[in-house]
């Protein structure tokens, strides 16, 4: 039995010049940041006020820090994915290799859906929900650092795999018998599976917290059908976290018994059956696309009543409409694999509870238009964003629809229009949605509005990279192009060309962000912002009684990083590092009660 | 006190019931009891068990407050629809794809 | 700690238990796809050994009684006394899947020979893995009432691991049922 | 834009459901785009429509809301319903049985065809008789792939032990482009195939100008196909008999009551 499990010196040599740039920027940064810290002096007050901090409002912060970082790093490899293609139509292929760039795909997934779309809607949900229910704090402080930095392991492991061997090459959901050791016998699978475990189980942790902080927890003579509509939708996507996630940790547990201890659970051989990897991991897959959006209607819900000076129009309808959703989007899975050749009433069925979502879904956008209706309308940046995420979400839920229909999915699946439908969705929604609750909440806790002039050039910046990047997408689907593609057909190329400039601009709207920040704080004086800069009447912008400080403690990071450390020791094979880690963490978690019993 | 003792007794019972269905058509070498009556009764016997236990353990009765309540049931549901819904679906897949040599002997490869 | 706190970590608990009902469905579904794929290796129906299952089952049902006869307890002998028996019964459960594991495995039917025993070796050794998670819980338990005697707090935990306990013997029950009892249909 | 402009029964069929179901939708996008632009124009601050703070509900006008999109649904269902059921790619496309067969096997990076009515394969490239029903069954010795002829139907993916049928026919003799559409490993992005459709007596004399070849499908060269790698096309003349059942029948377990 090898210390060392199968990591060896080997294991550090990247092939190409581009993964070798990575790597040493990786750790370049890595050692940067630390020495910085450690001579700046500002570790002691990082390490006091925040790492260690159990209050909802920083953890929230610190969701977003994370979830800003690995944005970088997604648009990142996002820039290599739209540059290669736009370079490399045949014969000339490009700079990257086929496996770097399949790397490449794979890691943009899981960064953008896990690393930062996840913990963006944790963030607004620590920051908001506490204030919106008017409790002190969420349920289980420490579970919700815990979750925290389970969250930051595995976005370390990911980015660990860019300088000790290599990520997964199979796609972000990687489908066997692709995934199984005979065809990727690297330790990109292995990375994939524990980031994904230890995040997945830091999603179900806050979900519990969550559900426990909103069902218990409200304040006095709040009842259910008083709550606002940003804590009843996070209340349907925290019930989809904990009923889906554990799909998600069994079939990646059962991915690594394969791998790890030759089980036959998905391979082709023995009587394993890829088939069932695709319909469980679907089976969590499509839910968490409602975890992530639905946080986002409840957004909007807030945006649009205060800037129309206007109440929300239809309460009861939208709270139908949510927890419609919530339960709809368990029915729907099999969309995602209408073409691996089940009968038609079983695609016809799944095909029909797909598009029945658009049912509530549309429901939801007429209220928003007539809360506008006879409103006093005022057009600062969370209402452009609401304009710019109806004008794209209709287009999106148009090509969703269109995706249903399993007829017209044997022509559209896999095909670069299903790409350009699942970001238009997640653009769409997701994403300006995101913008949209930060920049409106943004007051509530920094005490000064963002910049709007600056906010303004980065709506319609985003709009139009937006709709530059993947328009395209859509059209380039029905002349036949297929998505992971890293050499392409001459005749699409043009269209590609026009993609990558539309990430080009998608980057120049993040940059004037950055830039929006950075004025902002430095203006903060001009643009100090009441308690209440927008005129809202919502719970949350409520002056409260100043909270009492929650005691400090590092054990949630403690765990963060044996967790690290652990799925490090599961990926290399280095069983007695993940055993230790494991016991060191159990006793960590056992030991605080000992203390106060 | 009292409700542990009823469910235990009535889980006894329940499982001694179960296992003597199986016990007759096992020692029976398969000649006692149809397979399909087997088959229903020890889900039934485990369906019961299940409500049992669940109602003298766990306390889940149809009058508990609906915070235990609507979050269970949506869990039965989430179960329902997942095992059910996979063995439709696992079940169409197979059926729908055919293999081929239907009752022939193994083709052990003498392919490569 | 006050009853406001009882309320969370019970209800946060259930919560944990009704989505972990959630992940053994996701392992049921898998081994009723699999069940079939033998490949001509051990299948179902031999590995169905009554009388041992039996005593297995009852072992278990007999702790589950014992735990919530424990939860309503007083007195901290009872306690100890109440989660000792409970544990005992646990470590035999344990111990007959533990020699059913090593008797396959001794015999060529490791969880690597067929998808049936990988599905069967997972479903049923994930089960085992929680009753011995119960187990540890149990003993840090019985230390915390051994050394502060039965508080608030305790008793709000017992309850707690209780709920666990029972909800493990909840899930047998389907597994005795399922793969198990009706192998012999296949 | 061969999936709009397509070159078979069965793509014409899926490209009008396509504009059909577009068409449905839009009696609901249009209105959201017209009243998302029209209440933010006439109701901006600065402008001149009513304010109604207080309107907050109106049983009647949510009844219109959840009933329009529900009736839409209600017809694109059954749309889905019938066309599912029309081109489900299982389903003979004359019910004579006459259909031409070609077995297709997904390789790692290359396309197995076999043609057992001539005994006959081809490596990489494929050619059909137009105006007539080709039932493509489709396996894999390889990663999961997707068989896809855009111009002329939906796709389907190929899998180890399994056999998928895809029916799918050409109008007119062309060349079409034929690709993997599910991602398989490094070398997928080669994995295109073309597809030949020609004339009944094109076709015929190309079948015996192959059959007059020399290449022989037989175990070892078979073997030599299933080393992962990128591979030019070949034409078959001869063909080891039973090939394509071992081919498949490897992944499956001969006593296993599961196999159908």
């Amino acid at each position: 039995m090898n210390f060392f499990g199968t990591l060896s010196i080997d294991s550090f040599v990247q092939t190409s010049a581009v993964a070798m740039g990575a790597q040493v920027f990786v750790i370049v940064a890595a050692t940067g940041g630390v020495l910085w810290l450690i001579f700046s002096g500002t570790l002691d007050w990082l390490w006091r006020e925040w790492l260690t901090s159990l209050d909802h409002k920083r953890i929230g912060v610190m969701y977003l820090i994370l979830a800003g970082i690995m944005g970088v790093r997604g648009l990142a490899d996002a820039t290599l994915l739209r540059t290669q293609q736009a370079t490399a139509a045949l014969p000339s292929s490009g700079y990257l290799s086929a496996e770097h760039f399949a790397e490449i795909f794979s890691a943009h997934g899981v960064i953008m859906i896990f690393f930062v779309a996840m913990p963006l809607i944790f963030g607004l949900i620590n920051l908001v929900i506490p204030l919106q229910i008017r409790s002190r704090d969420v349920a289980f402080p420490f579970l919700n650092s815990l979750s925290l930095w389970l969250t930051v392991a595995g976005a370390l492991l990911v980015n660990a795999s860019l300088v000790v061997g290599q990520f997964s090459a199979a796609g972000w959901l990687p489908y066997p018998p692709l995934s199984e050791l005979a065809f990727s016998p690297g330790v990109g699978v292995d990375y994939y599976i524990w980031a994904l475990q230890i995040a997945g189980v830091a999603s179900l942790i806050s979900a519990i917290n969550f559900l426990t902080t909103i069902i218990t927890m409200r304040t006095h003579g709040m009842r259910l059908m008083h709550m606002p509509m940003f804590t009843w939708t996070t209340l349907g996507s925290m019930l989809l976290v904990l009923f889906a996630f554990p799909l998600l940790t069994v079939v990646l547990a059962l991915l690594f018994f394969d791998r790890a201890l030759g089980m036959h659970f998905f391979t082709s051989t023995l009587g394993g059956n890829p088939m069932m990897f695709v319909n469980l991991i679907w089976a969590w897959g499509h839910p968490e696309v409602y975890i992530l959006v639905l946080p986002l209607f409840g957004v909007f819900s807030e945006v649009v009543p205060t800037f129309s000076h206007k109440k929300l129009f239809g309460y009861t309808s939208m709270v139908v409409a949510t927890m419609a959703i919530t339960a709809l989007s368990f029915l729907v899975w099999v969309h995602h694999f209408f073409t691996m050749g089940a009968g038609a009433n079983v695609n016809a069925v799944f095909g029909i509870a797909t598009m029945a979502i658009a049912i509530p879904t549309g429901v939801k956008i007429f209220n928003w238009l007539f809360t506008m209706f006879r409103g006093r309308i005022v057009f600062k940046t969370p209402m452009l964003w609401f304009m710019g995420f109806v004008s794209t979400f209709v287009i999106g839920g148009m090509t969703g629809v269109l995706l249903s229909i399993p007829g017209a999915d044997y022509q559209l699946h896999n095909s670069v229009f299903l790409v350009a439908h699942f970001h238009n969705m997640i653009i769409g929604g997701v994403v300006f949605g995101f913008f949209a609750g930060f920049t409106y909440w943004f007051p509530k806790f920094a005490g000064f509005t963002l910049d709007e002039r600056l906010g303004k050039w980065a709506f319609w910046l985003w709009v139009t990279g937006f709709l530059v990047a993947f328009m395209p997408l859509y059209a380039l689907g029905l002349m036949g192009m297929t998505r992971r593609l890293y050499v392409v057909d001459p005749s699409w190329q043009p269209l590609l060309i026009v993609a990558a400039v539309g990430l080009a601009i998608i980057l120049a709207a993040v940059a004037v962000q950055i830039a929006q920040l950075v004025v902002s704080v430095r203006n903060r004086e001009r643009l100090h912002a009441g308690h209440n800069p927008w005129g809202s009447h919502a719970p949350e912008w409520a002056p409260l009684p100043p909270v009492d400080r929650t005691h400090n403690t590092g054990v949630a990071m403690c765990i963060g990083a044996l967790a690290f450390l652990g799925g490090f020791g599961m990926v290399w094979h280095m069983w007695w590092l993940a055993i230790l880690a494991l016991a060191v963490s159990a006793v960590l978690f056992i030991l605080p009660p000992f203390k106060h019993v | 006190m009292k409700k542990y003792l009823t469910g235990f007794v009535f889980s006894v019972i329940l499982t001694l019931l179960a296992f003597w269905v199986v016990w007759v058509h096992v020692a029976s070498n398969h000649a006692y009891l149809p397979h399909t009556f087997m088959l229903w009764a020890v889900v039934a016997f485990a369906l019961v068990q299940l409500v049992v236990q669940l109602y003298f353990f766990l306390d889940i009765r149809p009058s508990r407050d609906s915070h235990t309540m609507v979050p269970f049931l949506l869990a039965l549901f989430i179960i329902v629809v997942v095992v059910g819904g996979s063995l439709w679906i696992m079940q169409n897949l197979s059926h729908s794809q055919t293999t081929p040599f239907r009752g022939t002997p193994s083709p052990q490869n003498d392919l490569y | 700690m006050s009853t406001h706190q009882h309320n969370h970590s019970l209800f946060g608990l259930w919560l944990y238990i009704l989505s972990d009902c959630v992940l053994f469905a996701g392992l049921f579904a898998t081994f009723a796809v699999l069940r079939g794929q033998t490949f001509g290796n051990l299948s179902g129906s031999d590995l169905l050994h009554l009388s041992t299952l039996l005593v297995q089952t009852l072992v278990l049902l007999t702790s589950s009684m014992i735990i919530g006869l424990t939860t309503q307890a007083k007195s901290r002998g009872v306690i100890l006394f109440g989660l000792a028996a409970t544990f005992i019964l646990g470590l035999v459960f344990i111990g007959f899947e533990i020699q059913e594991f090593a008797g396959l495995v001794a015999a060529g039917a490791g969880p690597g020979h067929s998808a049936f025993l990988s599905s069967f070796f997972v479903l049923v050794g994930t089960h085992g893995l929680h009753v011995a998670v119960g187990m540890l819980w149990m003993l840090i338990l019985g230390v915390q009432v051994w050394l502060h005697g039965t508080t608030h707090a305790f008793s709000r935990r017992l309850t707690m691991l209780a709920l666990f306990w029972h909800f493990l013997d909840i899930v047998w029950i389907a597994i005795f049922s399922i793969v198990y009892l009706l192998s012999t249909t296949l | 834009m061969p999936v709009l402009f397509p070159h078979g029964v069965v793509a014409s069929q899926e490209s009008a459901l396509i504009v059909q179901a577009t068409l449905l939708m839009l009696i609901v996008a249009l209105p959201v785009f017209f009243l998302l632009f029209y209440f933010a124009w006439r109701y901006r601050a600065s402008g001149r429509g009513r304010h109604m703070p207080n309107w907050s509900h109106s049983r009647f006008d949510e009844l219109i809301w959840w009933a329009v999109p529900i009736e839409i649904i209600l017809v694109l269902g059954a749309l889905t319903w019938t066309s599912t059921h029309m081109l489900d790619p299982h389903k003979p496309l004359s019910p004579a049985g006459d259909a031409m067969v070609v077995q297709v096997v997904a390789l790692p990076w290359k396309w197995l065809f076999l043609y057992p009515q001539y005994g006959i394969a081809t490596l990489n490239f494929v050619e059909i008789p137009t105006q007539t029903p080709v039932e493509f069954q489709i396996t894999a010795d390889a990663p999961m792939n997707s068989f896809w002829v855009p111009a002329l139907g939906g796709q389907i993916y190929a899998m180890p032990g399994m056999i998928n049928p895809l029916r799918l026919s050409a109008d007119s003799p062309g060349d079409y482009h034929g690709v993997s559409a599910n991602y398989s490993g490094a070398g997928f992005a080669d994995m295109h195939f073309n597809l030949r459709a020609a004339s009944r007596d094109d076709f015929d004399t190309w079948v015996a100008s192959v059959r007059k070849g020399k290449g022989v499908l037989s175990a070892p060269v078979y073997s030599a196909l299933r080393v992962p790698g990128v591979a030019a096309t070949v034409a078959y003349a001869r063909v080891q008999r039973g090939l394509f059942d071992r081919i498949v029948g490897q992944f499956l377990d001969a006593g296993s009551p599961m196999r159908h």
